[in-house]
């Protein structure tokens, strides 16, 4: 009976000793969830309440998560562990246990801080920015339970939990992309973005399932056990799964088709742009910070998965495959985001095209690249989002940047912040993360040695980041004002975030130099050492100033082709005008979405066209047949009834009536009459048996 | 020199008739209540005694048979003067001879 | 220094005593002798210490009042409960005409009885205690629970609608904040996994550094010592939560028509209730007789006991000098809507402390929880129920 | 037969007839509680001291209280004008008798079947409470869940309804 005992889920203190920053990560996501359960039993008027309940949760976890961040960094210094896990059975079936855990190793702890000071950041902004909002309350309640999955994902050790937290986190998008669901469009982009990571997360939970089959663990680490540890790793990769590929690079890509579809690359990007329907802190946090950012967390979280099996700079077929989809989609994103004229679109495509540059990282160059990718796009991209919403904000709900125009005079701390958000976005040397991040992966895919392909994709995607970005800031901040009525500042409470983003976007890159890698050196747990050699490479400055150069094109030409001239909202593009047949298919987003509608859904259509035939007719005609025959049936027992059945029956019942008359005398309603007769009986009942059993 | 169970069972047996008899007897709805308690206290008494002389009074069911009892004759005495209190509200007695009404 | 012969002796002296003095026994007789000495000593003590303590707060009142309080009697009134007692022995004593006679009569009597036998499970000091029964707490429950039927008795036996009213009054509230009192010391019991006061004084009595274990230096310790001390105050019938014998409502409540000796047999109940209450408080929250700090086991342990205890009282007299009374309805909605569900969350927190393990982070979690929920429902929930002019529902 | 064992059966019987045969409803419920005490003690006897003091904090401590105020809702304090029995007691008399008869034959007849040993088991709390969150965890939550319904029941049966047309 103790044993039972043992093993209450309250005691991770069976492991050896465990500090309670380990013990009590759970608490980083479970307190936004806790604040939303609250938030959700508030009633409406209680805005103040819950938004505070909202941040002052949020701002728990942040805290946590730096303490956390502290002892990880700290274990590091001393180059002590550096991952530390509680592992919890949740329920077990026969021999086989699922587990659940938490665990907390560099790559959790960069991701806990990101996430949790740019949520913290966004919950601040969109207090001033749903200010007028009627729903007020429904908003932060699912802000902080998105916020808590979100934190969920990233410290989950098992990948059912991790799998879970996936699911809340894709719910809660749905939730706040339809958040304004008066609106048709709203709704349908919900249910857009809803299908179509659901297309990506089958396949990842039959890789899950697959996994489980071959491994018996759901864990990532367990002390040598678990599925991302070296028996089940090598076991994975001694069994083949067909096309070159073994068991271990195939769940990765199943893994990976559940990224791709979270995190919109390409085949299931189109989900990403329609995300722009919801509030714009929505897409600030969701759609360009933290959720499209869980896919790459979650191809870096099972990267031991796809790169086992790889000789020393070498690669494997799953790290192949996730690098080609990577670069082209940066591409295809970036030659669409040039021919958008919604501002919040072209950030959606250029995101969709930085999560491309992320994947290409992680394929290429390992972890650590892609992650750095990651955190420093995190800032200026939720800095760039943030600011759009401030202009939105500042000219009425106004979402075309041909209707805008000159705002840095009207706006001039926002257009500071963006355009910091914009150079950080196009990798403006030196002076901006952007630059350093995107110049690792640059440098990886240099170096990669089974084909140049990719690198010559992403220097174009390249080029196109800073064409498009200088467009749409040309539009938006320079020529003179084209919109209705004049546009206006925002708040305080909206204009501080941004700053503080912009701080980051600019400081990030420090941590990130080849001069001084730190970042990469932590995530892959070596000695971070400081010394200018790291310039030395041979071909790294080089490739640093070709980067600069397309950079400095790509601002020119947009520069040369919009800068400062403001044409009228109805006039052809620049571009259009030059180009047109490069424009048309550009602007109509290259025919995707018509694709998948003359395919997938005209197949749906088709097949619910068929099934419907097939109720009326087939199935309908059979049920209207039977229906017929027990009608006819019925009509015979009428018959029967009337004629014989009643006469007996009613002569029975005469009877009855006249008994039941003798009988009731005993139901008295005298409570204690029925007390009697029950003490009689049992006497009666009880003699018997005595008497029956004497011997 | 100790009790045999016998004298217990004899006692609890004569609680159970003597709280059978009042539930039986009297006329107020709450004395038939109280009856009833008595009788619940005869078999718990019981309950226990058999778990004192019984083979295993170290696996506490007698005991345990009790404690559950006691807890829900609580529970019942609530809801039983409970309904007599809406009873004597309804009709204004609470003499049983009277309560003889099927509906109220 | 705690070891030294003296100091022992000091700190069991009343054992010693005792046991020299059952020694004139036939050895056959010892034990019980050992008992009844120390039955008879417990029913010597208290009232002397009841008889102190009516001084102590009539002149605590008077200087509350800035009056002084009696002084005629002996050196500053000290002999006043002297002269008292021996006017309520030689009063006559009334019964009423249409009093139920029995009733009446045994009604204090069953009081005094019921609240002495309360003092059997109390350890006044290191080994001093009647009896160590191992279901102790729920022993000392079930006597106080029994004092309720005994002020039911008094009121209805008098036939005088005011007692009846303040028997009435008195139940209700008893029965309302004994659920408080016990759930509130249901949580030391969680901790200390025992329900032998002893036991549980043993629990706490060690230290570190220089600061004793007392469970009301933590977040639920401290929680439950202030519902605690609420119920306590409700449960002896103290002001603020003295309606029962509001005089300014019913004239002195369920012992309108007692006089006399029976009278003075009330007055010793309810002290000695405040007694064992208190005693009771002392021993889950504040460590029983053990020292408050560590370089003072050198007192003996009983003195710390007595002096808890004295101290408490003074706080109930503090309390009656200083708040008004409240309302009947105010005291039930008090002790339903918020002592009682903060209790039960008082539970919870205790196993989250139970389970957390050692470390500062279930500190942290447990006073946090403890104060946002005082602050949502004291301040936020309990705005609503804020005093105002009572609804009458029966008034139309 | 210990003395002990009379005295307390004596005053446990002696509180049930009181209650049964008094006429005054408050006498009643005093002498249930005797009765009720009576038998706690004999719990005490039994070594069930957890349930002899649950028996009193239960029923003196709370039952009883509940029948002297319905006692008092009901105005059953003052003494009924027609007699305190119903009109057909004895019928119940003799059933009871009979239940006793019964009752008594069959402790006769399976006494000499109870072995009298007699182990004195050391039952302390603790491994009560073990017992009722280990083996009994399930009718523990059960009898909480009874509580509860039982609690709101009463209250909801005994409430005040507000829409009652004015006599």
């Amino acid at each position: 009976m103790m044993q039972e005992y043992a093993s209450v889920p309250f005691q991770p203190a069976t492991q050896c000793f465990v500090s309670p920053i380990i013990t009590g990560l759970w608490l980083i996501p479970v307190a936004p969830m806790v604040a939303s359960g609250v938030i959700a039993l508030l009633k409406q008027p209680r805005r103040k309440f819950a938004a505070s309940l909202a941040v002052g949760s949020l701002s728990i976890s942040m805290l946590l998560s730096l303490l956390a961040f502290c002892h990880v960094v700290a274990g590091w210094a001393h180059g002590s562990v550096v991952r530390e896990f509680v592992n919890l059975t949740w329920f077990r079936f026969g021999s086989s246990t699922v587990d659940l855990g938490w665990v907390l190793d560099p790559l959790a702890a960069i991701m806990l801080v990101m996430v949790s000071l740019v949520g913290l950041l966004i919950f601040i902004y969109s207090v001033g920015y749903m200010a007028h909002d009627e729903n007020f309350t429904r908003f932060f309640c699912f802000m902080s339970l998105f916020a808590g999955a979100m934190l969920g994902v990233v410290i989950s050790n098992s990948l059912l939990l991790l799998f879970m937290c996936w699911e809340i986190v894709g719910l809660t998008s749905y939730l706040l992309i339809g958040f304004w669901y008066q609106k048709p469009s709203a709704a349908a982009a919900a249910r857009k973005a809803f299908v179509t990571t659901r297309v990506g997360d089958v396949f990842f939970l039959l890789g899950i399932v697959w996994l489980f089959s071959q491994t018996g663990t759901l864990l990532f680490y367990n002390h040598g056990v678990g599925s991302l540890e070296g028996l089940a790793l090598v076991n994975l990769l001694s069994q083949h799964a067909g096309l070159g590929l073994s068991a271990a690079g195939a769940i990765g890509l199943l893994i990976f088709a559940g990224a791709v579809g979270k995190s919109g690359q390409l085949p299931l990007h189109v989900w990403l742009p329609d995300a722009m329907e919801g509030p714009t802190p929505v897409s600030a946090l969701i759609h360009a910070a933290t959720m499209v950012a869980a896919g790459v967390f979650l191809v870096a979280r099972v990267y031991p998965l796809m790169s086992i099996g790889a000789a020393p700079h070498g690669t494997t077929a799953a790290l192949t495959v996730v690098t080609w989809v990577g670069a082209s989609t940066a591409v295809f994103a970036a030659l669409i985001a040039v021919a958008q004229n919604d501002i919040k679109r072209i950030l959606a495509y250029s995101t969709i095209s930085q999560l491309g540059y992320m994947m290409a990282g992680l394929g290429l160059g390992g972890v650590a690249v892609g992650m750095f990718h990651l955190i420093t796009h995190a800032f200026f991209k939720a800095l760039l989002f943030l600011g759009a919403g401030s202009v939105i904000h500042g000219c009425r709900e106004e979402q075309d940047i041909r209707r805008m125009g000159g705002l840095r005079s009207d706006m001039p701390l926002t257009f500071l912040t963006y355009a910091i958000g914009m150079l950080a976005l196009c990798g403006f040397p030196i002076f901006f993360s952007g630059f350093w991040s995107k110049d690792g992966i640059l440098e990886a895919a240099k170096h990669w040695d089974i084909s140049k392909g990719p690198f010559y994709l992403l220097v174009f995607g390249a080029l196109l980041t800073a064409f498009y970005m200088t467009r749409q800031v040309c539009y938006v901040f320079f020529g003179h004002w084209r919109g209705h009525e004049s546009a206006h500042e925002s708040q305080r409470v909206m204009t501080v975030p941004l700053a503080i983003l912009a701080f980051f976007a600019i400081a990030l890159g420090v941590i990130g130099t080849p001069a001084w890698p730190w970042f990469h050196a932590f995530v892959e747990n070596r000695t971070a050492s400081f010394s200018w050699h790291g310039f030395a490479e041979p071909g790294l400055l080089q490739l640093m100033l070709a980067s600069s150069l397309v950079v400095f094109l790509g601002l020119g030409l947009g520069w040369r082709l919009y800068g400062n001239k403001s044409p009228r909202p109805e006039a052809p593009d620049a571009l259009e005008r030059s180009a047109p047949w490069l424009w048309a298919p550009l602007r109509d987003r290259l025919y995707v979405d018509e694709l998948y509608g003359a395919t997938v859904v005209a197949f749906y259509a088709w097949w619910a066209r068929v099934a419907d035939w097939f109720d009326r007719r087939i199935w309908g005609g059979i049920v209207a047949a039977i229906a017929w025959l027990f009608g006819l049936w019925a009509q015979l027992n009428r018959l029967l009834d009337i004629d014989w059945v009643d006469g007996g029956f009613d002569k029975t019942c005469e009877e009855l009536s006249s008994g039941g008359g003798l009988l009731s005398r005993v139901e008295g309603g005298r409570v204690q009459n029925y007390l009697r007769f029950l003490a009689a009986a049992v006497v009666a009942l009880v003699a018997i048996l005595l008497w029956s059993s004497r011997p | 020199m100790t009790t045999p169970l016998a004298g217990y069972l004899l006692v609890a047996a004569l609680l159970f008739a003597i709280g059978l008899a009042g539930a039986l007897t009297r006329r107020n709805a709450i004395l038939v209540l109280i009856g009833i308690e008595l009788m619940l206290n005869a078999a718990n008494l019981n309950l226990i005694a058999f778990w004192r002389f019984g083979p295993h009074p170290e696996l506490l069911t007698g005991m345990m048979f009790a404690i559950f009892s006691i807890a829900v004759a609580a529970a019942e005495a609530a809801v039983g003067l409970g309904l007599v209190i809406a009873i004597h509200r309804h009709t204004n007695t609470t003499d049983l001879d009277k309560m003889n009404r099927m509906k109220g | 220094m705690a070891t030294s012969p003296l100091f022992t002796n000091l700190d069991q002296i009343f054992m010693i005593l005792r046991d020299w003095l059952a020694g004139f026994m036939p050895a056959a007789f010892r034990p019980a002798a050992g008992v009844v000495l120390a039955v008879i000593a417990i029913v010597c003590v208290f009232p002397g210490l009841f008889a102190l303590t009516t001084v102590f707060e009539r002149k605590g009142l008077g200087r509350i009042q800035n009056r002084l309080g009696p002084n005629r009697v002996g050196p500053y009134g000290l002999f006043q409960p002297i002269a008292d007692g021996i006017k309520s022995l030689t009063k006559e004593d009334i019964v009423p005409f249409s009093a139920n006679t029995v009733v009446h009569f045994l009604a204090p009597l069953s009081l005094v009885v019921a609240v002495f036998m309360e003092f059997a499970v109390l350890p006044m000091g290191r080994n001093m205690v009647l009896v160590d029964l191992n279901a102790g707490l729920l022993y000392f429950f079930s006597m106080s629970a029994s004092t309720e039927l005994s002020v039911f008795m008094a009121g209805w036996s008098s036939r005088n609608k005011y007692s009846l009213l303040g028997a009435m009054r008195a139940v209700a509230q008893m029965i309302s904040y004994e659920v408080v009192l016990l759930l509130s010391s249901v949580s030391v019991v969680m901790i200390a996994g025992s329900l032998s006061l002893p036991k549980i004084v043993e629990a706490q009595n060690s230290y570190t550094g220089i600061f004793p274990h007392w469970y009301i230096f933590t977040p639920w310790g401290l929680a439950g010592f202030v519902m605690y001390a609420i119920a306590a105050t409700a449960e002896t019938n103290r002001s603020p939560f003295d309606l029962p014998e509001g005089e300014s409502e019913l004239v002195a409540g369920y012992h309108t028509e007692y006089s006399g000796f029976k009278f003075a047999l009330f007055f010793l109940g309810e002290y000695l209730a405040m007694f064992a209450i208190s005693g009771l408080g002392t021993t889950l929250f504040l460590g029983g007789w053990s020292a408050p700090l560590s370089f003072l086991t050198f007192i003996p342990s009983w003195i710390w006991f007595f002096s808890k205890v004295m101290l408490s009282i003074f706080v109930f007299i503090w309390m009656r000098g200083t708040l008004p009374r409240l309302r009947q309805d105010q005291l039930m909605n008090f002790a339903w809507k918020f002592v009682l569900p903060f209790t039960l969350l008082n539970l919870i927190v205790t196993a989250l402390w139970r389970f957390m393990g050692e470390g500062w982070l279930r500190w942290v979690v447990c006073t946090a929880i403890l104060v946002v929920a005082y602050v949502l429902m004291g301040r936020v929930e309990m705005r609503s129920e804020h005093f105002g002019p009572r609804r009458y529902r029966y008034a139309e | 037969m210990t003395p002990v064992f009379y005295v307390l059966a004596a005053l446990t019987l002696a509180g049930g007839l009181a209650t049964v045969l008094l006429k005054h409803l408050v006498h009643c419920a005093l002498a249930t509680t005797v009765a009720f005490a009576g038998l706690a003690l004999l719990y005490l006897q039994l070594d069930a001291q957890f349930a002899g003091f649950a028996q009193i904090l239960v029923y003196i401590g709370a039952v009883a209280i509940l029948i002297v105020f319905a006692i008092l809702l009901t105005r059953g304090a003052e003494l009924p004008k027609d007699g305190v029995f119903s009109r057909t007691w004895f019928v119940g008399l003799v059933i009871a008798a009979g239940v006793f008869a019964v009752l008594g034959w069959a402790v006769l007849e399976s006494v000499r079947a109870v072995p009298q040993q007699m182990a004195v088991p050391a039952v302390t709390v603790r491994e009560i409470g073990i017992a009722l969150v280990g083996r009994y965890v399930l009718p523990l939550e059960i009898v909480a869940l009874l509580l509860t319904a039982a609690t709101i029941g009463a209250v909801i049966v005994a409430m005040h309804e507000k829409e009652r047309p004015k006599p």
